[in-house]
């Protein structure tokens, strides 16, 4: 694998200040029918040519380093070329 | 009401950390078996967190009384002094240390949001913040990844909210390996006569619920708080809770506006224990009863039950007891801010707090069950063996030949010296421009704009020395502080303390935080220090045992006028060191033993707090004469590195040098001299046809004072005994500034 | 003259602005809440440092839609001062006053600490009464002060002289060592083409006063008082 | 529509110091093949029931709110039940 995408998302049982912040602001724009926001981090992983990854090695980086399991949760995609 | 024998089984009764007896307590209060949701709520009102229940009786030594008291330790969220002029100012600490060992981001972040919110339920305006933190081996990379956690999270929430971070301390020691102390100081003022309560009077008068909705979070966070830290507990991550600055900066805004009109009876916010605990806290102090329907309250999550909800510890959330025709006025405040107040209840006169649930009673308790009633507990203190073994060190074991130049620079390299702008730094330490004396001087001093006086703040304690003779190290806490606030050209004025230890059910522990409190009253009475609020944090244990004891004391003094601060940096120029205090060579129990021979041992020094207020007494006179340039205390490292701090100052990034002659003491030993840490000692810089002056002044006073030396010259050099180093400056610079800056980037 | 000072939800130097506008240089000063319309009656608005909404989602990026902006940006079209700092300059860039955006610091950290600024360009209405390359000893505390530009925009700056501050070090050399955040050629403070917005990331009025570390930052109210005369 | 996903990636031409820092720390922790790194923003849109958004009125939220075209680009995935 030579690209992946993790989506790292605040937990659904966790506040997220700015999830909610940026709802109220669409609201106000007009956009009523907004009624849940939730802002995260997709992390676009490039990965050598010759030596890419495996699934479970992304794994590994997300706990090991990318989430933080206490309040995130995140999926992984192989982005394909 | 329902039978509820059935889900009440000895199991959930000790998951809820209840013992038998309290139960029987409980069903002795209610004459009935508890529903799943009274279980709850008494065991969150029970934890030590909430009813302090191992640390009641002992802190009752604590001198609480003083002249300008307003609000007394223990009466209110936290204690209110008067400043004079009308004004007062209110200051407490918190600790937020297994939070934050989970979490230490959000930990951190929401023990700052907690603080601010007992502060300004007083009526005070937040303006300052300090932050004392302990952590393991710095070189551990986890220790480290802690360290950047907690100072990000403090970072985030003190700055989004706009109240400086003035000061606090940063030291590490495989003593606090896994438990990582966290406790947060905040300072608010206000009038005297916007001094609000935290009663629930008045019956009919409404129960007004503010500020965020409530979710899971946190839920049994006050009884976690009351327990050791296993390898379980990282399981308990969905207690997490994350702050959200930008929405008790509303809040704050909001109610201080509400507050300084007449329509809010009594206000508290929802920490520990949420719902509950502010709920039964108002009415307890009121005298009342209060009834709310938790159907009224808003939620951020669906499905919550009646025990969630009442046990959720959502941030940034507020009770208010409001009269009962201004709700009106109360919600055109609030819609001002965006936010939206409801009400969830009223108050009464029963004495009982009623929880429904829509139609149905879900809680029925006597107010005075969950508070003045809870047990309380008096510990058997028993010496702990290994002291006696810890205070036996002989001189021989210390090694004696070494580079002395060399221990200097490794000194202030030492992440427990070494200057912690890394830290402050990420600190907006300057907002709301009044910070006069910026962090790194021994207080941090701000102004009043709204008076001429200044504040200033210190906040100390010393495990090592606790950890080897709790009785002295509590005593030395508080000296210590008063210390570096009298450097600072200011009166101490009282004291707030967060008094963070091991289990208190075991006996060396208990006998541990007893010396200690014993030791930091009779210092507090010594100079006049009441004691006004503070917090206990139990069970900061982890694998290995207890961590070191570790009192913090956060000192708050008063500054007449301007020209009175001082800061530790030796001014520009030339003119004489003088040294005010003892001479002397007590090396047991210091930093030197620690850091550069590996030795937690020793007798630690002693502390003459007569001595000590004499000391002090004649510094802030000289001060205040006018006599004396800068002040610096010296403390960790003795007087060779309180000597190099001197000469550094930080934020114009400028080094000075000195020449100076410290005599060796009946140990005969160089490095004794240099690092001991005999206490009450402080450095002095006066110009040179000042110093004979303040020498004799001393004398006349009976304080021990000698000139030492010159500051002003090209190079660090100091001649002690028949021995001589000399620095060069760059490299003093460097080793101070630089050092704890490059091992934090080394691992990024 | 008279000083305006918007006040946004989250907004925290708002105070410190109206302190020592109207108690250190003593002008006439109000605030304007940033749900009002009208604001005709100043001669110079301040967009205050601080945390509006939060800074969620990016710094300036809601702020910009708040009522009062409008009217900033009419008042700003008539030719009237108008004076970003730190998070009043994220939302003037936000809103199109000023070009360019102010990312991340470098080092992903918050800072705050006094740095060396060099007036760049002394003949504005917000720096009229410094010598060109004087230092000016001002602090900074964002987290977000990473000043950054296309090079279409760098360009136009340039060609009109719109740089007004950039980082330096006491000697005033201008590298990449006394870059305390990684902005653009050390842009620290810039004006729009009018020369009558500027947006700066240090904080002036937290130096206006004996007992601050430096008083540099009485220079900028003062060229904005004489230019109004 | 009734929910979507934002992604707010930093463009490409802009340095990305978060992406920069996330990819030393994997290098670091023995990931040496990961090569570039890029930190963006997942925004997850939760809309009304009966009362869903158009493509380009997501579009509109970005342009207006969401987006700051200068530094970064963006893409729309809509989330089917
Ligand atoms: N975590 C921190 N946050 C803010 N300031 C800190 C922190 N740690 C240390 N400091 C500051 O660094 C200086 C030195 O701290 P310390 O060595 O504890 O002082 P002292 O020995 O005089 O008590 C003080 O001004 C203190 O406020
Ligand atoms: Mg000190």
């Amino acid at each position: 694998m030579q690209k992946a995408r993790v989506f790292v998302m605040p937990k659904k049982s966790v506040l997220d200040p700015q999830g909610a912040t940026v709802k109220h602001a669409l609201n106000a724009l007009s956009y009523g029918n907004v009624n849940n926001v939730r802002v995260g981090k997709p992390i676009e992983i490039s990965l050598d040519e010759k030596n890419g990854s495996t699934l479970e090695e992304l794994q590994e980086m997300c706990d090991q380093l990318l989430v933080n399991p206490n309040i995130e949760e995140y999926t992984i995609e192989v982005i394909k070329k | 009401m329902k039978k509820h024998e059935d889900t009440i089984t000895p199991e959930v009764i000790k998951k809820h950390g209840i013992t038998e007896e309290e139960y029987e307590k409980i069903l002795g209060f209610l004459n009935r078996v508890p529903t799943l949701t009274e279980l709850g709520i008494f065991s969150v009102m029970w934890s030590e967190h909430c009813s302090y229940k191992h640390s009641r009786a002992v802190l009752k030594l604590f001198p609480t009384e003083g002249p300008g008291i307003l609000v007394k330790a223990g009466e209110e969220n936290a204690g209110v002094i008067d400043i004079g002029e009308g004004w007062a100012i209110s200051f407490k600490v918190e600790s937020h240390n297994h939070p934050s060992a989970i979490e230490p981001f959000q930990g951190a972040a929401t023990g700052i949001g907690g603080i601010i919110r007992d502060i300004f339920t007083m009526g005070a305006r937040p303006i300052a913040l300090m932050d004392p933190l302990r952590f393991g081996d710095v070189n551990s990379p986890k220790v480290q990844s802690l360290l950047k956690g907690v100072v990000s999270g403090i970072a985030h929430y003190g700055n989004c909210i706009g109240i400086p971070t003035v000061g606090g301390e940063t030291y590490f020691d495989d003593a606090y390996e896994g438990n990582p102390l966290v406790n947060v100081f905040c300072l608010g003022i206000l009038r005297h006569e916007k001094l609000a309560r935290g009663a629930a009077t008045g019956v009919g008068n409404s129960v007004v619920y503010v500020g965020a909705a409530t979710g899971r979070d946190g839920i049994h966070g006050a009884t976690f708080a009351s327990e050791e830290l296993d390898d379980n507990s990282i399981e308990d991550r969905s207690a997490v809770q994350v702050g959200d600055p930008f929405l008790e900066k509303l809040l704050l805004e909001a109610c201080l506006e509400l507050l300084h009109g007449h329509s809010v009876v009594g206000i508290q916010d929802m920490g520990a224990a949420g719902l509950t605990c502010s709920t039964c806290e108002t009415a307890s102090r009121g005298g009342s009863g209060i009834e709310i329907d938790i159907s009224k309250v808003p939620m951020r999550e669906t499905g919550m039950n009646a025990y969630e909800t009442m046990l959720s510890e959502s941030q940034e959330r507020m009770l208010m007891i409001v009269e009962n025709d201004q709700m009106e006025k109360v919600n055109s405040i609030f819609e001002k801010w965006d936010l939206h107040a409801v009400e969830i209840g009223k108050v009464n006169n029963s004495g009982i707090m009623t929880v429904k649930n829509g139609s149905q009673v879900v809680a029925e308790i006597p107010v005075k069950a969950l508070t003045d009633e809870a047990p309380a507990y008096h510990s058997s203190p028993c010496k702990p063996v290994y002291i006696e073994k810890a205070q036996n060190l002989s001189d021989c074991e210390i090694p004696e030949q070494y580079d002395l130049g060399d221990i200097i620079l490794r000194l202030l390299g030492n992440p427990n010296i070494a200057c912690k702008r890394w830290v402050w730094e990420q600190y907006d330490h300057m907002v709301m421009t009044n910070t006069v004396v910026l962090p790194g001087s021994d207080a941090a001093v701000i102004r009043l704009k709204e008076t001429n006086k200044l504040i200033a703040m210190s906040s100390d304690g010393n495990g090592r020395y606790c950890y080897l003779d709790p009785y002295e190290g509590g005593k030395i806490a508080v000296a210590e502080s008063a210390r570096n606030i009298v450097c600072s050209g200011a009166k101490p004025l009282a004291v707030t303390d967060c008094m963070n230890f091991g289990n208190p059910t075991k006996n060396d522990v208990a006998w541990q935080f007893r010396k200690c409190v014993e030791g930091m009253s009779e210092a507090c009475e010594c100079f006049s220090t009441p004691v006004t609020g503070g917090n206990v944090s139990f069970y900061n244990e982890n694998p290995w045992g207890a961590i070191d004891p570790t009192p913090i004391v956060g000192m708050v003094g008063l500054i007449e006028k301007e020209e009175h601060v001082r800061k530790q940096w030796f001014p520009d120029g030339k003119g004489k060191i003088i040294l005010v205090g003892p001479l002397g060579d007590e090396i047991g129990g210091s930093l030197y033993l620690k850091e550069i021979h590996g030795l937690k041992r020793g007798l630690p020094p002693r502390m003459n707090l007569k001595t000590e207020k004499g000391v002090q007494d004649f510094v802030l006179k000289i001060i205040k004469k006018g006599d004396v340039l800068s002040a610096h205390d010296v403390s960790d490292g003795g007087l060779a590195i309180a000597l190099a701090e001197s000469c550094i100052n930080i934020h114009q990034d400028t080094i000075t040098g000195i020449d100076a002659k410290i005599p060796v003491c009946l140990s005969g030993r160089e490095d004794f001299a240099l690092f001991g840490e005999t206490q009450s000692r402080i450095i002095l810089s006066a110009v040179s046809e000042k110093a004979d002056d303040v020498i004799e002044q001393a004398a006349k006073g009976g304080v021990q004072a000698r000139i030492i030396g010159d500051y002003g010259v090209d190079s660090f050099c100091l001649k002690v005994g028949s021995k001589s180093i000399k620095i060069e400056l760059p490299e003093i610079k460097q080793a101070y500034l630089n050092t704890l800056e490059e091992l934090l980037k080394r691992n990024e | 003259m008279k000083y305006g000072v918007i006040v946004f939800p989250g907004s925290n130097c708002d105070h410190d602005c109206f302190w020592v506008t109207g108690n250190v240089i003593k002008q006439d000063v109000k605030f304007i809440w940033h749900k009002e319309k009208n604001v005709n009656d100043v001669d110079c608005i301040i967009l205050p440092g601080g945390f509006s909404y939060g800074d969620y989602l990016r710094t300036g990026a809601i702020a910009r839609f708040s009522p009062v902006m409008e009217s900033v940006i009419k008042h700003a079209e008539k030719g009237k001062l108008v004076l970003g700092i730190c998070n009043g300059f994220q939302i003037l860039t936000e809103c199109g006053l000023l070009p360019g955006t102010l990312m991340r610091n470098r080092d992903l950290r918050f800072i705050c600490k006094d740095v060396y600024l060099s007036v760049e360009n002394n003949s504005t209405r917000f720096t009229n009464c410094a010598q060109e390359g004087q230092i000016l000893s001002i602090p900074i505390a964002h987290g977000e002060g990473n000043y950054y530009a296309n090079a279409q925009e760098l360009t136009k700056l340039k060609e009109n002289n719109q740089i007004i501050f950039r980082y330096c070090d006491r000697e005033g050399k201008i590298n990449s060592y006394s870059n305390p955040n990684g902005s653009l050629e050390n842009i620290a403070g810039i004006v729009n083409k009018n020369g009558n917005v500027l947006g700066m990331m240090p904080h002036p009025e937290r130096c206006c006063e004996n007992m601050m570390s430096s008083m540099d930052g009485i220079v900028i109210f003062d060229s904005i008082i004489n230019s109004l005369n």
